[in-house]
């Protein structure tokens, strides 16, 4: 791969990633050798698309949810994404004072807490659904968060 | 008034009650679930929050996520729209616990007013008729014999734990009456576990016409006139019109006048519509109280020219009613065609699915409420009803032949809807005359189709 | 009533006739250029004709082909809509030749209203106010002096052969006369070869007020109000109310009886529109009689719920007026904003193209005439106007509010149009106001934002 | 394409996003030395289409313009259509006891008259443009013609 100087490199993947980012396009495959090339256009969503562009700049109050799908799509990959359970203030600690449940790198247990949402002043625990390591946290402490809100993305172990 | 509130719906009534606001200069929080993402209410907010998976019951029903999203993103008020959580007593307790003001009427109104019972009860005791009938069971085929004396004939026979028909009878003259009542003694036994029965007049094809009432925190209350909302296919109103073709303008005054003492005496907030049943005589009976608003009330607004939904607003941030009772007119006829997202070739069948056309109709006197627009999947999960397309006619001829003109230029495509089997009503000779009653649909005009 | 009948137009208006005319059991005939063949007025009408290719000369102004479209499909009448053939003579004359009703007035009363001079005189002679000035070409100076002492000042001065300002001069006082004179003669001899002017009392900032008259054929005539119309673009109305903010109820039964009796003076027949200047002391002086349906009559259609186009269809047909003076009733307020595919970001370019995608606004007091769809490709051989969104509401206030609502969820993509500028009118202070004038849009609004 | 076998290179993929994005296209696909390639074009037409399928059956007074389209087509293979020029009534013959101008299967010349179209009382005699024959008449006596209805197709001799 390295030495017919053709391979891929990780600016190359991220300018098509801004390009497709960019673009109208669901889908770009592209096979090397055998030379293959597909690019797929949206357009059944055109009348959603539009109509999106359209809506004023919602400042969505917790996290836009096409976040959520594309962080769904690692789950595939042995990534797990916790997503809020319900619609309320997302607490990284016990208490104010305390230490925060989990950090980044954290090796966590099902079960285990990860951190607090206060919905109508009742303070729910959130718990891991799988034994891994916490990948990224995803929201900041005493943010609001909406149903389904992607929250902790951990690697399973 | 307020700066913001949340609407605590979808469809084309969040739709509605954001262009109110729009309108108001009140900034909005949409709520919805995992399966609306795109539809058009989220659209349209300033702000949208996701409060559940796609299940009705565990979304726009979530009262503690819908609460927790009215706290977080501070919205003073919530308007619950129709259907939902509407009229449900507890949530307009719970908005009230937490500082928000539920756009509607009181808690204790609501259930006071959800209660049939005490329903009926309350509106006696102001002076609006009721359907005469026994006192909860009849006790013995005597006491069946006096009460059926004292209201009259024919009346009906019915299970107090009914439901469906059964344990029912109409009876006609006194001869009847005692084998009757042993019938559906009998029927309601075999059916519900339960004997029990009571005795009510008997309306033989009566109308459903209904009094908009709207009122202030100061006691004002007003009527707009009534609503035609005969026209029904199992329970659920297909076309409705305003005024009513049988109204006289003397019986308008007699309705809107119980309707209104009806309201001072439970205390009313809001609007808030009384349901009544019309009989052939003129002679009308309280049949329930919708505390919210309906899906019906463009006609309202077409004939008095008044914002119904900004009213709800303006009174929920405590301004008194601009209008009095004399200052509201009535302008021409106004008729409302519901449009689901439905098969009427097909029995009705539900048929949810992708809007690959839409192309509205327009012109002089066509309004259109409605949640749709191309792309978006009409969802499996909610209610068929999709737009409501009311038409304005300076009488009610001009009026039918302009909504029959405006669905005739509609296009929905991708799905089937209603719009094939309005049309056809529209054109019906008996929808036309304006002589119809409540079973008109199903045992008349369907029935002839068939 | 008739039975079929031919739109010789194209466009919102043609589609704004089939409506009515369908409201009204009237079968259509559309016809269209080569260019127009997918167009919502073909699709829309029972029957359609081509008559010629995209260039108008050659199609919607081709009289023969249009009279025999008319003759071989057995129209009874021709609608003619605004623009085209709706004020030539001829061709109403050429209709009544061919047994053809032509819906509007007589060739007679279009001919002497077309003429500028002839029309001031007969309205001159009916008691209309018109702006007073020299009778012609002021022969001398001293007859100058004389015409400017009678009438007053200021006067402006203009070319007899004039247009875009050349020879035009405004006089505050007897001293600057004579060197206006002199300078206005010497520039309209440079300009236009003929040194005649005219002299006319100078009207500052005036208010451009029309009057929607209707008249049936048995020599009943009745006013609708007024419609004011002074926010253009190069003499291009942008957006339209009713009624005038500036105009009271005096004014308005003074201005409404002098339409009248100046319509009765050239036996006026159908719907007519007679324009006036209104100075800022509330003087109306008459502008100009146009002998046909405006662009901008849904605004009374409105605010009386008279539906002027059914009317038209009746009174070419021969029925009276079905109401009287004293039945006109106004109700709230009316805006419309006429919606051109053009780029008001760029200098209003003319914007033709596909239309990819469009959503209609809706809801309560919003009406839609428009010849749009997705799909359909903006053509760039016609006027840019492709949709009117007409905003009622109960005062001047919840109209505006309305329409800046219905505007901003208004979706129209492919094309520039020039919603975004009718968005910042809507918000501009001056037209918040209610005060401007015919300028205000070039002199005020466009050169503050510049 | 040359011998690396990678002719394939991030420019012009993103140059081809580009394209796509600027067309009409929803799809390409482009394999190389098997040389296979598919564009697939949306159907911008869809709302035009749905609208005509909305429209009515609506009785056309004179012939189909698509008819129209259909027939100009076959121009292009020496088959010439004479179009109606105006709107009028079709007629075969000069006077109605006269024989036709023309039959199927008529030797025609240029400024030779094919049929009479009347207009407003005027009898409008409308030549043939070309040299040829006759190869189909297209509308029959008597009948309504709109602007631009095909009448006649001539092969040109």
């Amino acid at each position: 791969m390295e030495k017919d100087g053709c391979s891929v490199k990780i600016e190359d993947i991220q300018m098509l990633i801004q390009a497709v980012q960019n673009s109208d396009l669901v889908e770009l495959i592209w096979e090397e050798n055998g030379s293959r090339l597909v690019l797929k256009k949206a357009v059944l969503a055109q009348g959603a698309d539009a109509m999106g562009a359209r809506a004023e700049a919602a400042p969505r109050t917790a996290g836009d949810t096409r976040q959520g799908q594309e962080v769904a799509q690692e789950a595939a990959e042995g990534l797990v994404t916790i997503e809020a359970p319900m619609v309320g203030t997302f607490y990284r600690a016990p208490a104010p004072d305390a230490e925060p449940y989990v950090e980044v790198g954290s090796i966590v247990e099902v079960g285990q807490p990860l951190c607090i949402i206060e919905a109508m002043k009742i303070m729910n625990e959130i718990e891991s659904e799988v034994n891994g390591r916490v990948v990224e946290i995803l929201v900041e402490n005493a943010q609001p968060v909406e149903y389904g809100q992607p929250l902790f993305i951990i690697e399973r172990i | 008034m307020f700066s913001k509130i949340l609407v605590a719906n979808r469809g084309e009534i969040a739709v509605r009650i954001i262009r109110a606001c729009k309108e108001l200069g009140i900034r909005t929080v949409a709520i919805y679930s995992e399966a609306d993402a795109a539809a058009l209410h989220v659209r349209l907010a300033d702000e949208a929050v996701c409060v559940g998976p796609a299940s009705s019951a565990r979304s726009y029903l979530n009262i503690p996520n819908i609460i927790s999203a009215a706290l977080l993103t501070e919205a003073e008020a919530i308007h619950p729209g129709y259907g939902y959580l509407a009229e449900r007593a507890g949530f307009a307790e719970i908005c009230r616990d937490h500082g928000i003001e539920f756009i509607g009427p009181k808690p204790e109104t609501i259930e006071r007013m959800g209660d049939k019972a005490a329903a009926k009860k309350a509106m006696e005791a102001a002076g609006v008729p009721v359907i005469p009938g026994s006192d909860g069971p009849v006790a013995s085929d005597g006491e069946a014999l006096k009460v059926a004396r004292e209201i009259g004939y024919p009346v009906i026979v019915k299970a107090c734990a009914g439901g469906g028909g059964k344990g029912m009878r109409v009876v006609y003259s006194q001869e009847d009456l005692l084998r009757a009542l042993n019938l559906a003694r009998a029927e309601a036994d075999a059916a519900f576990g339960s004997g029990e029965v009571y005795l009510e007049k008997f309306i033989d094809k009566p109308r459903h016409v209904e009094i908009q009432i709207i009122a202030d925190k100061y006691g004002n209350v007003v009527h707009l006139g009534e609503r035609e909302c005969s026209l029904q296919r199992r329970q659920q109103k297909i076309l409705e019109e305003a005024p009513c073709a049988a109204i006289t303008a003397e019986l308008r005054r007699l309705m809107g006048e119980a309707a209104v003492s009806g309201a001072k005496a439970v205390d009313y907030v809001n609007t808030g519509t009384i349901e009544f049943l019309v009989d052939r005589d003129g002679r009308f009976y309280f049949m329930e109280m919708n505390t919210r608003i309906q899906v019906e009330h463009p006609v309202t607004e077409m004939v008095t020219g008044i914002d119904l939904v900004k009213e709800q607003l303006r009174i929920a941030a405590g301004e008194r009613l601009s209008f009095t009772q004399e200052e509201i007119t009535f302008r021409g006829h106004a008729i409302e065609c519901r449009i689901n997202a439905e098969d009427p070739a097909a029995g009705f069948m539900p048929s949810p699915g992708t809007i690959t056309f839409y192309h509205a109709p327009g012109g002089m006197g066509i309004r259109v409420d409605s949640c749709i627009y191309q792309g978006w999947e009409v969802s499996p999960f909610y209610d068929p009803m999709i737009a409501k397309v009311i038409a304005w006619g300076r009488d009610r001829d001009e009026a039918i032949g302009r909504m029959e003109a405006a669905l005739s230029e509609m296009v929905i495509e991708g799905i089937a809807t209603s719009i094939p089997f309005h049309l056809d009503l529209l054109r019906d000779e008996g929808f036309r005359s304006g002589r119809f009653h409540t079973k008109y649909i199903e045992e008349e005009f369907i029935a002839r189709k068939k």
